[in-house]
């Protein structure tokens, strides 16, 4: 089982990895912000895993403040940083 | 083992914030700059302060505590002069930059 | 340590020192913040595989949310003073690059040669745990044996906050309605964020969390409510707000004073090194071991802006 | 290994399929909408089925209670930014994908 967990974490984060490709690639700056969405949930994932791995009951409540916050950067993002019309930024 | 790829990765983030504060000509990338080294030294400060299998240091986690609310607050405040800045001179740079680096005034 | 383990941390590693070169060197300002924020979701992995897991919480709460919001914020307004937000691409300087690539090569070597370190502070803090009233070892750094810091800390805090004041004259701004969605969203998770807040800081005393992480939790959740549009009522932003703000570390620096001028002799020196007779020690009641009244300070501060 | 837990493996399995699947949607459709699409799977079903998985193996009513609370808090935060910038790429006019 623990085998299986440290797994499942290396493959989370390659998962990651590969959505980095994404906030590079653009082509809108709605697409960035949903790979940037995606991670956080990937980091939850994670972080439960590794607190069952570990048996670090902690790693718990790192989850819960990611699960709490994960709104706030998209917030910002619709509410201030998205250009009116899809502007020069959006290009890749 | 898991101390020294991180440590390592600290002063490689602590070399790439340097170097982005000192060429970059942006304050906003500059502060970027400044979050990343700041980062990577919290880095190695944490990633020295263990020893495998004994219980990690504490004084060195309150410490990277302190220094990310600082951290937090100073970023804060610098993008509020850099707004300011951006302001009162229609662009995000410093005016002792080197004439190439401006932006384009619009 | 297995090799899943191992390909994790140098993974991990890695994608961090990508992550901070690409967040700094790619030409749009908006993917480097992107990137950067996905930087700060890593940096709190990085810290759980360190075993610091109050670093993490802290990290996720301020490197992972409060940053990225303000840094979109404040990009927004650079839109908005008309400034170019993409600069021509920077170019590369080789003298720099090649002086701080040396530089780090040095440095790479010195942090190696510390690292099978002998020993830190962890046996005075164990020794000591048993008087702090806390037993979660880095809350007791955090606020007993570096209280005075922590006191300081409070005040860059405040300094921060009023000299943003004193700069920013905000001009009201029209915003779009928040919709129903976003509504909703901020009256089901406002409540859920104080809650997670109280939790962190009763956490605290016993297991990693906070009153830093209890603060950056409730800062999020002011930011969160400016976002969306909601603002305090007029008759509480003047003097109110001011009060509000100043009382943590008032609190703070009226405990503090009040235990120095009560016993002058231990005022100004660390619990380490304290005399082992002192009284105050083993009362539990004593100021010094309760938690400090500002810990909702760092929340304010983020919320004013 | 017993009963319970080759059901938690399958879960954790199945769990990490579904953030795959997110993840090579995110990189593969076409336009924000079906990336959008894409992402909610991973959001829902695939940090459902570990939450899911990972409760079998907690041993405590408490933990898995906690787990789940964390699982609904990213459905909620999920679910309003998906209709946040779905709603605002309609607005700005990103058009949709067409064969």
């Amino acid at each position: 089982m623990p085998d299986l967990y440290h797994a499942l974490t290396l493959f989370l984060l390659l998962n990651l990895g590969a959505g980095l490709w994404r906030v590079v690639q653009g082509p809108t700056a709605a697409d960035r912000m949903l790979a940037a969405q995606l991670f956080g949930t990937t980091a939850v994932a994670i972080l439960l895993v590794l607190a069952q791995a570990g048996g670090v009951a902690a790693l718990r409540d790192v989850a819960l403040v990611f699960a709490l916050l994960a709104a706030v950067a998209a917030v910002a993002f619709v509410r201030r940083a998205w250009p009116q019309p899809e502007d020069e930024h959006d290009r890749p | 083992m898991t101390a020294a790829f991180y440590a390592l990765a600290g002063v490689a983030l602590v070399v790439l914030g340097l170097y982005g504060l000192s060429v970059q000509a942006h304050l906003l990338r500059k502060l970027l700059a400044v979050n990343i080294l700041g980062s990577g030294v919290f880095l190695v400060l944490v990633s020295l302060g263990g020893q495998p299998g004994a219980a990690p240091d504490p004084v060195p986690h309150a410490m990277v505590i302190t220094g990310i609310v600082v951290a937090v607050s100073a970023t804060a405040l610098g993008l509020v002069l850099m707004l300011k800045v951006a302001a009162a001179s229609g662009r995000p740079t410093l005016d002792d930059a080197p004439k190439e680096d401006r932006c384009p005034k619009e | 340590m297995n090799l899943l383990q191992t390909g994790f941390d140098g993974l991990l590693a890695l994608g961090l020192i990508w992550l901070a070169w690409r967040a700094l060197a790619c030409p749009d300002l908006f993917r480097g913040i992107v990137l950067f924020i996905a930087f700060g979701l890593l940096m709190a992995l990085a810290w759980v595989r360190l075993e610091a897991p109050d670093v993490a919480l802290a990290e996720a709460a301020i490197g992972a949310g409060l940053t990225g919001a303000l840094l979109l914020a404040a990009l927004a307004r650079l839109n908005r003073t008309a400034a170019a937000q993409t600069l021509p691409r920077e170019a590369w300087r080789s003298g720099p690059a090649l002086l701080l690539v040396l530089a780090g090569a040095g440095l790479g070597l010195a942090v190696l040669s510390l690292i099978p370190e002998p020993a830190g502070l962890q046996a005075q803090v164990a020794a000591e745990l048993g008087r702090s009233g806390v037993s979660n070892p880095v809350t007791a750094v955090l606020l007993n044996f570096r209280g005075y810091d922590t006191l300081l800390e409070l005040l860059v805090l405040l300094l921060a906050l009023l000299a943003a004041w004193s700069l920013d004259a905000d001009p009201p701004r029209r915003e779009a309605p928040a919709g129903a969605v976003l509504d909703m969203l901020l009256r089901l998770l406002l409540p859920v964020l104080v809650l997670a807040a109280a939790y962190l800081l009763w956490a605290g005393a016993h297991a990693p969390g906070g009153a830093f992480q209890a603060g950056a939790v409730l800062g999020a959740a002011g930011v969160l409510a400016l976002l969306a549009g909601w603002r305090l009522q007029p008759h509480l932003t003047g003097t109110p707000l001011r009060l509000a703000v100043t009382i943590g570390p008032g609190g703070f620096l009226l405990v503090a004073w009040a235990f120095a001028a009560g016993r002058p002799a231990a005022a100004g020196i660390s619990a380490g090194t304290r005399r082992r007779s002192d009284p105050a020690d083993r009362d539990p009641g004593h100021p010094v071991h309760r938690r400090h009244p500002g810990s909702a300070v760092p929340g304010l501060a983020a919320r004013r802006r | 290994m017993t009963g319970p837990d080759y059901l938690s493996a399958l879960l954790l399995l199945a769990g990490a399929l579904f953030f795959l699947a997110g993840t090579l949607g995110l990189l593969r459709f076409p336009d924000v909408y079906t990336r959008l699409h894409a992402l909610t799977k991973a959001d829902n079903v695939g940090l459902g089925l570990i939450v899911l998985g990972l409760a079998l193996q907690s041993g405590s009513w408490l933990v898995a209670g906690k787990l789940v609370l964390i699982w609904l808090l990213v459905l909620l935060a999920g679910a309003s930014v998906a209709h946040l910038i779905a709603r605002g790429a309609r607005q700005r006019g990103i058009p949709e994908w067409r064969r």
